[in-house]
């Protein structure tokens, strides 16, 4: 596994930039954004068709268990539903031109609250564990590839494997039925805290944990792999033999190459943050994206969701356009010249 | 050496091992089921129900005889056909030469890699509200864009190769450059993704039923089942336990597999 | 250099070696001062000894070169004095380098240059660790100075430059060049080159023999690892001549050259030199392929501006050039494997797709194309005879059996034997595989033979058995058009016109023997060493 | 349990009640008369104050002397950051939880579902039970202005603005709220536009809360005159209410309320039990079976609060034929459906609506399995090798299990039972006019009012397609009686025809599960969901 990825993410980096041409960067990058812009549209245009194409709009969602016609009718009208999807479309289009993500359907508050008050806890989930996850993946694939084969290996690599397997609903449960109610360690949830989770920390650890659990086994095997490889190579070979301390013939000169095809799976995590976040914000009460989004979807909210789609997709666009840059710039490109 | 090819082999049979006690159950499982008995109240333990009732009463242990099948199935349905459509697509775009071509390929791709798949599935899912079949499609619609992309990327590198510009030379055809040289080339590697995108799939088609996605809410099903016997944990811990832990064992043996095997072709490569 | 710092560094690499170093700091009887010395060094790697009874003694300001065939167990011994062995070896015999250190140029030079990391890293980090004792302060401005102070004796213009840039914003030559200054900041005494000239052109290998030739000059002594009998003449003082791990012969270079004693020394000194061309061929054969003037390109960027070109039948023609001269790229445009140009060829006549994908079988069957890399040309799943005799199936419509026993006749004709070809690519060797790579191509009974750089990276030996073949080949099958692309004049001599080539650019063709007797291009007398204009010596544009 | 699930739960909030539109021109009269006489009904209950309200019951169960202070933290599943506190907006428990604390409603629903004055001190109707005065009690807004007719007036008809869509509109329909006028101060005289003899239930219906005139904001500062004042909201995640001291049913004994939004009940259990909450709303049964007597927490189970039946298009072939139904109704194996579907929490059912309801008819003989006399019915039908497609959607908890027992039932019978799970978000509005059978379940609301929306030729939501002209004659003369007992008896003979024939197979009735701290205190167990005393908390303490 751990190769395959290792040679995914780097083939996947070096397909990005042969795509990229022999143009320039600022040629690279204008490309880039012009297709992340459309990646974006395409996005957005895939999800408002899906969202449209649900059974039930926002007026049949509302009216729930009493489906009177009369009233599903007058709550479609109140929602401007009885316009044409198109027309609804491009409003929303336009006003997303002038910054204006719209109306939610079912509040009439604007969007933007929506999705600012979602940001801050999203966001502070992932920054803690994208902040985690580097370290503690880097940490636990140098030590194993430092001694390959030996138990601390064995370890690390039999718990990535077993923990990559665990779905995080499963590793949820299990963490809170054994560090919050067993053990009364942590809070089992952050209930009634609100957007403010700085202010308790506590509440915190077991989440980003359950975020962590599945990103930390892939980037450690994969660093595992590249160190492995880095290790093995003549320039390290060359270093050891020129007396260079071993620490920093590990650090600063293996490392650097065995991180490159982690930082395209690390753009690619955004993916699964969303999905990890989704889970892991109801299993906890954390009111985030994940959480607006299902019950915006489930809401038949159009402009919640939509305006949700343009923030995802805007965010992989960027983060993906990162994680090429880094790989432009490290990975080496077409035959030495003689 | 002996002692690299004895760790070789030795964890290639603890992978088999681990991989091969859900996969007969999986497959042999729904054989050795049986009637189902009656419904006895749910999460109890004992009376004739050696690993108790299920949340609706139903015994597990024929629960878990039957539930293995649609997980594996699903999932390996989902990598087979992801790589039934990626395959050709990205052999295609590696080996032509007309550069809009390769974009009329992979572009579209690139748009479905921007969206979060699991907002993907939980759309489509909701619109066409899908059985195992639809479930696996779907599951294998977010995986193609990846696949396509290593695929390309794979065979691109061997494409590139001499070898191929060789077998043109000698006027071989498409098909034989492209399946017999590329493809094989590009095998390993790929046999190895896929071996990983098993599990994604494992995880996503579990993760799908924790949402509620695909599969009936009842349906004997090892990832239906830890989700839905989960609010029985304290009461009757088998119904989510045993399942959870063939799930686990399914994937983690599949790893450690595709680990042995590339393993192996790296002793290969070395010697 | 203390002995601490070199348990530090490659030294902690084998105690063993590290144990020997210490004990024995003598002085050699014979007076002259050994910087290394190598007795009895016997290298297993399963069983089977790759070095067997190595002796080697290695002093200040000369070059000691080890020379032989690909496989004779040069590298391992070099790689011995630096105490580095093959993963799983066993060893025995004594290895010492009393003032320990020993640096090392690789063959692939770029190899050792950390591809993520600025081409200075590692050189900073060697300074630094010299410098632990200054206060830290100073071992800023210190190692700076250092550094650039190594790669100003290490001969790289604009050192402020480089240091800054990645190893593939380098030349070959810079790479080299900074792999060298890394040894000179170390401090070693002793320099391991591993085949430091193997695919270069000519003008390329002058500069690298003056670059060694001054480390020779500085008091360094060289350890010269080459099966380029060139640079070994042109700079070696002593001469081991290995054969499958064995020391066949030593001495003293002149002797060596002038009094060869074993056979086998001989014989590698007999098969250096021009290979006997075949009887010029014949003035005004049919025109089999011909080409108009055209540009090719790589994207955008224009890389060859090519003359019209007539190929006749019986011809040969021999495309010389440095690496990234276009050569390649002409070959490839004849051969339809670059079809971004604009030029219309004609095969007897009539039109030939650009395209190899667009060529009848017939027409692929008329120009066929070997490849440089011939390990990389062969599926290495399929046993090499198949692989072959497919083209005589594919491209001549013969049964498989036919094709098979046409093949292996083939083969066996170019020295082959039945069961090694019924083999994989892997269990063959590279000089075997190209003449398998011959075959192959011969098999389509071709009107034009393209031939890529198809003996660089090859052994004298090995290379003289192909040259031999193709001179062989010429005889035989008088109609056959044969273009050889390459950069060794050597190789060049056997035909019957050269091309010159250099930027894209032809600037020189005519009968072999004028231009290689009277070149009026000065790059094509720098290419022949014959130069006293300034051409060659500035680093060649990528 | 899943969160999409759960969040959907709640939006088959409790209902509403719809009250028919039909006009009987014939029965109107005219004049008022005193509602005197009938017990639980009319003008009797003018209860007033603290220790003599239905909330004082709890009292007995031993819970001792009640003690002031503390701050109670009651987690519900909630919507989103669509939550507002627009009391009229009500849609979810968590909005019921929070409109209770900081509203009143003229009336709301006692244990058996019977409507109970609330800021209403009595009301009483004329003859023609087509024009009721509703005098008020004396009660204070939290910013000291009292409960006016007024305001009563004004609620009403913000409620009915035709512009909006408002839940309690529909239930609001047979008021004529132009021609109804404030007679005083206290006292408020509706006019209707028919006779309805169950006009307090109207008072009480779903998200009928009183606001002061001219309230239209309530996000930033609602002003209510219930039992809590406000303090802070934010939606999706938690609401804080304090103590109202001047509130007319006696202060609350807690300090501060604050209800809290966790959508997975494994978060809201483990909240519990991680001592964040003191309360949680809506458990699992099996959640309720692994902590009941343990210690760790109370569980409290709420009786007749969902029912839980299967609906057949009684218009449509094959439900059409009465036989069938009945054969139905016999294949059915009630206990094996509570056991299994719910969990063993709840009672079974006996295709009738409102088991303890007031006016239930429990005089009818408990319907068992009977597949011999099924089938037997199906052959004379014409029915054998029936098939038959069941509609079903995670929507509410049990459904799918539910219906995956019952085809197991049916296949007893030879019947071939096809189950097709639906979109959750659509189902109940998918499932009014299509298939034939499907999944179906209520909350507790008023007998009349289940009638009223379900099963009159005109009903809004009529899923069963019961459309009879006598039947609707029956509930016309049931809005027409002003007596009591002779009301009681029209009742009876529409339940007894439903229960021979009608489209409602009804198993069971569902408990309602919450969980409690060890320390809290009052919780009032004889409260179906959607009843007065269910998730009030101005008689709850923390001992």
């Amino acid at each position: 596994m751990r190769a395959a990825e290792g040679v995914r993410a780097a083939h996947v980096a070096r397909a990005r930039t042969a795509r990229g041409g022999p143009g320039g960067l600022r040629h690279w990058l204008a490309r880039r954004l012009l297709l992340g812009a459309a990646q974006t549209a395409a996005v957005v245009l895939l999800v408002f068709a899906l969202t449209e194409a649900l059974p039930g709009d926002a007026a049949v969602a509302l009216a729930g268990d009493q489906p009177d016609p009369a009233r599903i009718a007058a709550i479609r009208e109140s929602m401007g539903l009885d316009r044409p999807a198109v027309e609804r479309l491009a409003d929303w289009a336009t006003g997303l031109f002038r910054g204006d993500f719209g109306t939610s359907l079912a509040s009439g508050r604007p969007v933007s609250t929506y999705i600012g008050d979602g940001f801050g806890p999203t966001l502070l989930l992932a920054a803690l564990t994208v902040a985690l996850l580097v370290p503690l993946g880097v940490g636990l694939g140098v030590l194993a590839a430092r001694h390959e084969g030996k138990w601390p290996d064995r370890l690390v690599s039999s718990a990535t494997l077993g923990l990559y397997a665990v779905p995080e609903f499963a590793c949820g449960v299990l963490l809170i039925t054994v560090f919050a109610i067993r053990l009364g360690w942590l809070p089992p949830t952050a209930v009634g805290y609100g957007t403010d989770l700085l202010a308790h920390p506590a509440a915190l650890v077991l989440p980003v944990l359950v975020l962590l659990s599945r990103p930390v086994c892939t980037l450690a095997r994969l660093v595992r792999a590249g160190m492995i490889d880095a290790l093995a190579s003549p320039y390290v070979a060359q270093a050891r033999r020129y007396g260079i301390p071993g620490g920093r013939v590990r650090y600063a000169h293996a490392l650097p190459s065995a991180v490159t095809p982690a930082t395209q799976q690390l753009a690619r995590t955004v993916d699964w943050l969303l999905s990890g976040v989704i889970v892991v914000e109801a299993l906890f009460v954390i009111p985030g994206l994940g959480t607006v989004l299902i019950n915006a979807v489930a809401e038949r909210d159009l402009p919640v969701v939509q305006g949700l789609a343009v923030v995802f997709g805007v965010l992989t666009v960027v983060l993906n356009i990162g994680a090429d840059l880094v790989a432009r710039r490290f990975a080496p490109r077409g035959e030495v010249a003689a | 050496m002996k002692s690299l090819s004895m760790k070789g082999s030795s964890r290639f049979a603890a992978g088999a091992l681990i991989v091969g006690v859900p996969l007969l159950l999986a497959l042999l499982g729904p054989l050795f089921a049986g009637e189902p008995g009656p419904r006895a109240a749910s999460f109890t333990a004992g009376g004739g129900h050696w690993l108790g009732t299920d949340f609706v009463g139903r015994d597990v242990w024929r629960q878990v005889l039957l539930g293995g099948r649609s997980v594996v199935l699903v999932a390996l349905a989902a990598t087979v056909s992801a790589y039934l459509v990626a395959l050709p697509m990205g052999l295609a775009s590696a080996l032509t030469h007309r550069t809009w071509l390769e974009e009329l390929l992979m572009r579209p791709l690139d748009v479905l890699l921007a969206v979060p798949s699991l907002l993907l599935i939980l759309l489509v899912a909701a619109v066409f509200t899908p059985g195992a079949v639809g479930l696996a499609l779907l599951v294998a619609l977010v995986n193609i864009p990846d696949a396509a992309r290593i695929v390309r990327a794979t065979a691109a590198e061997a494409a590139a190769r001499p070898a191929v510009e060789a077998l043109r030379m000698q006027g071989e055809s498409w098909w034989r450059t492209a399946v017999g040289y590329v493809g094989r080339s590009a095998a390993r590697t790929l046999a190895a993704d896929a071996g990983v995108r098993f599990t994604g799939v494992l995880y996503l088609v579990a993760t799908a039923a924790f949402l509620g996605v695909g599969v009936e809410p009842d349906a004997s099903d090892w990832a239906v089942m830890v989700d839905r016997n989960r609010t029985g944990l304290f009461v009757q811990p088998w119904a989510v336990v045993v399942p959870a832990l063939l799930i686990v064992a399914l994937t983690m043996g599949g790893n450690l597999l595709v680990d042995s095997a590339l393993e192996h072709r790296k002793k290969r490569r070395l010697t | 250099m203390n002995a601490g710092h070199m348990n530090a560094g490659h030294m902690s690499a084998d105690h063993m070696y590290a144990g020997h170093m210490k004990a024995e700091t003598s002085q050699p009887a014979d007076g002259l001062r050994c910087v290394a010395e190598i007795e009895g060094l016997r290298v297993e790697v399963g069983g089977r000894a790759i070095v067997d009874g190595v002796d080697l003694r290695v002093r200040p300001g000369t070059v000691t070169a080890l020379v032989g065939a690909s496989g004779s167990g040069k590298t391992t011994t070099g790689l011995a004095l630096l105490g580095e062995y093959p993963p799983g070896a066993r060893v025995t015999g004594r290895v010492r380098a009393p003032e320990g250190l020993v640096g090392y140029v690789p063959q692939h030079p770029g190899a050792v240059l950390n591809p993520v990391r600025r081409v200075g890293a590692l050189l900073w980090d060697i300074a630094r660790t010299q410098l632990r004792r200054l206060p830290r302060s100073e071992r800023r401005e210190a190692a700076r100075e250092r550094v650039l102070r190594a790669l100003t004796a290490a001969q790289l213009p604009e050192p402020d430059e480089v240091l800054r840039r990645y190893p593939h914003q380098l030349s070959g030559g810079q790479q080299q060049r900074v792999v060298l200054a890394q040894a000179l900041l170390l401090g070693a005494r002793v320099v391991v080159a591993d085949e430091p000239t193997t695919g270069q052109d000519a003008v390329t290998k002058r500069h690298v023999v003056e670059r060694l030739a001054a480390l020779r000059r500085s008091g360094i002594a060289v350890v010269l690892l080459s099966h380029d009998l060139d640079v070994v003449r042109a700079l070696a003082d002593e001469v081991l001549v290995l054969r499958a791990g064995k020391v066949v012969e030593s001495g003293p270079a002149d002797r060596l050259w002038t009094a060869p004693r074993h056979p086998w020394t001989a014989e590698l000194l007999a098969a250096d030199g021009a290979a006997e061309p075949a009887a010029a061929g014949g003035p005004e054969g049919q025109v089999a392929l011909s080409a108009g003037p055209f540009t090719a390109r790589h994207g955008r960027r224009a890389v060859l501006r090519a003359p019209a070109l007539t190929l006749r039948a019986g011809e040969s023609l021999a495309v010389v050039g440095r690496s990234g001269s276009g050569k390649t790229t002409l070959a490839r445009c004849l051969a339809g494997l670059h079809r971004d140009h604009d030029g219309t060829l004609l095969l007897d006549g009539a039109p030939l797709p650009r395209s190899v994908r667009a060529r009848s079988r017939e027409q692929l069957a008329a120009v066929q194309y070997v490849f440089q890399d011939a390990r990389a040309a062969f599926d290495e799943h399929r046993p090499v005879l198949g692989q072959v005799a497919r083209t005589a199936v594919r491209l001549r419509g013969l049964a498989p059996d036919a094709a098979a026993a046409e093949a292996e006749a083939g083969l066996a004709g170019l020295g082959l034997p039945a069961d090694l070809v019924r083999r994989r690519p892997g269990a063959l060797s590279g000089g075997e595989l190209q003449r398998a790579a011959l075959a192959r191509a011969l098999l389509a009974r071709p009107r034009v033979l393209i031939c890529d750089e198809i003996t660089s990276g090859l052994d004298t030996v090995t290379r003289r058995g192909i040259l031999d073949a193709l001179v062989g080949l010429q005889r035989e099958r008088a109609e056959l058009c044969l273009v050889l692309i390459t950069h060794d004049l050597d190789t060049a001599a056997l035909t019957s016109r050269i091309a010159v080539l250099d930027g894209g650019e032809t600037v020189e063709e005519g009968p072999t023997r004028r231009v290689l007797d009277e070149p009026r291009h000065p790059f094509t007398a720098a290419l022949l060493g014959k130069e006293t204009a300034s051409v060659g010596t500035t680093p060649h544009a990528r | 349990m899943n969160p999409t699930h759960d969040t959907h739960d709640t939006h088959n909030a409790y209902d509403r009640h719809d009250t028919p539109h039909p006009r009987f021109p014939g029965l109107r009269r005219r004049g008022f008369l005193a509602a005197s006489g009938a017990a639980g009904f009319g003008a009797l209950a003018l209860s007033g104050c603290g220790a003599s309200g239905p909330a004082a019951a709890p009292g007995g169960k031993g819970d001792g002397k009640p003690k002031r202070g503390g701050r109670l933290r009651a987690a519900f599943a909630g919507g989103g950051a669509s939550e507002t506190l627009d009391p009229h907006l009500s849609n979810l428990f968590a909005d019921v939880a929070r409109a209770k604390a900081l509203f009143d409603k003229l009336a709301d629903y006692g244990a058996d579902l019977s409507a109970e004055p609330r800021l209403a001190s009595g009301w009483e109707s004329n003859g023609g039970l087509d024009r009721w005065q509703v005098s008020l009690r004396k009660a204070e807004f939290h910013d000291g202005k009292p409960v006016t007719a007024k305001d009563v007036l004004y609620s009403f008809r913000r409620i009915a603005d035709p512009k909006k869509a408002f839940r309690a509109k529909a239930s609001l329909e047979p008021i004529d709220l132009k021609a109804s006028r404030a007679v005083d101060e206290r006292t408020v005289e509706f006019v209707l536009k028919r006779p309805t003899a169950e006009f307090p239930n109207i008072l009480a219906a779903f998200g009928a809360y009183i606001v002061p005139e001219g309230a239209e904001e309530f996000d930033a500062k609602p002003v209510g005159s219930g039992p809590f004042r406000f303090v802070s909201f934010a939606p999706g995640k938690y609401a804080v209410f304090q103590r109202n001291t001047a509130y007319w049913d006696g202060a609350p004994h807690l300090d501060e309320l604050e209800i809290v939004i966790a959508n997975e009940e494994s978060a809201r259990v483990n909240a519990l039990l991680g001592g964040q909450v003191e309360y949680a709303h809506e458990l699992n049964p099996t959640t309720g079976r692994a902590h009941e007597g343990k210690g760790q927490i109370e569980i409290v189970r709420l009786r007749n609060s969902a029912m839980q039946s299967f609906a057949m298009k009684t218009d449509r072939k094959p439900f059409d034929d009465k036989r069938v139904r009945e054969a139905f109704f016999l294949i059915a194996d009630r206990k094996e459906l509570v056991d299994g579907a719910l969990a063993g929490a709840g009672e079974i059912g006996n295709d009738l609506f409102g088991k303890g309801y007031e006016y239930y008819a429990d005089g009818l003989p408990q319907r068992e399995q009977d597949l011999d006399r099924a089938k037997s019915l199906l052959k004379k039908a014409g029915a054998e090798d029936l098939r038959v497609t069941l509609d079903t959607s995670p929507v509410a908890a049990g459904f799918t299990e539910a219906a995956s027992i019952f085809r197991d039932q049916a296949a007893k019978a030879g019947v071939e039972v096809k189950v097709r799970t639906g979109s959750k978000d659509s189902y109940w509005q998918d499932i009014l006019d299509g298939g034939t059978l499907c999944s179906y379940r209520s909350g507790a609301m008023p007998i009349e009012a289940h009638i009223s929306q379900r099963l009159l030729t005109d009903s809004t939501t009529n899923a069963t397609h019961w459309q009879h002209k006598d039947f609707d004659a029956l509930y016309q003369q049931a809005q027409s009686t002003k007596d009591k007992k002779a009301r009681a008896g029209v009742y009876q003979r529409m339940q007894r025809r439903l229960h021979a024939e009608g489209g409602f197979l009804v198993w069971g009735f569902a408990d309602w599960i919450l969980g409690t701290a060890p320390g809290v205190r009052g919780i009032e167990t004889d409260a179906p969901a959607n009843s007065l005393d269910w998730a009030r908390f101005d008689k709850v303490w923390l001992a």
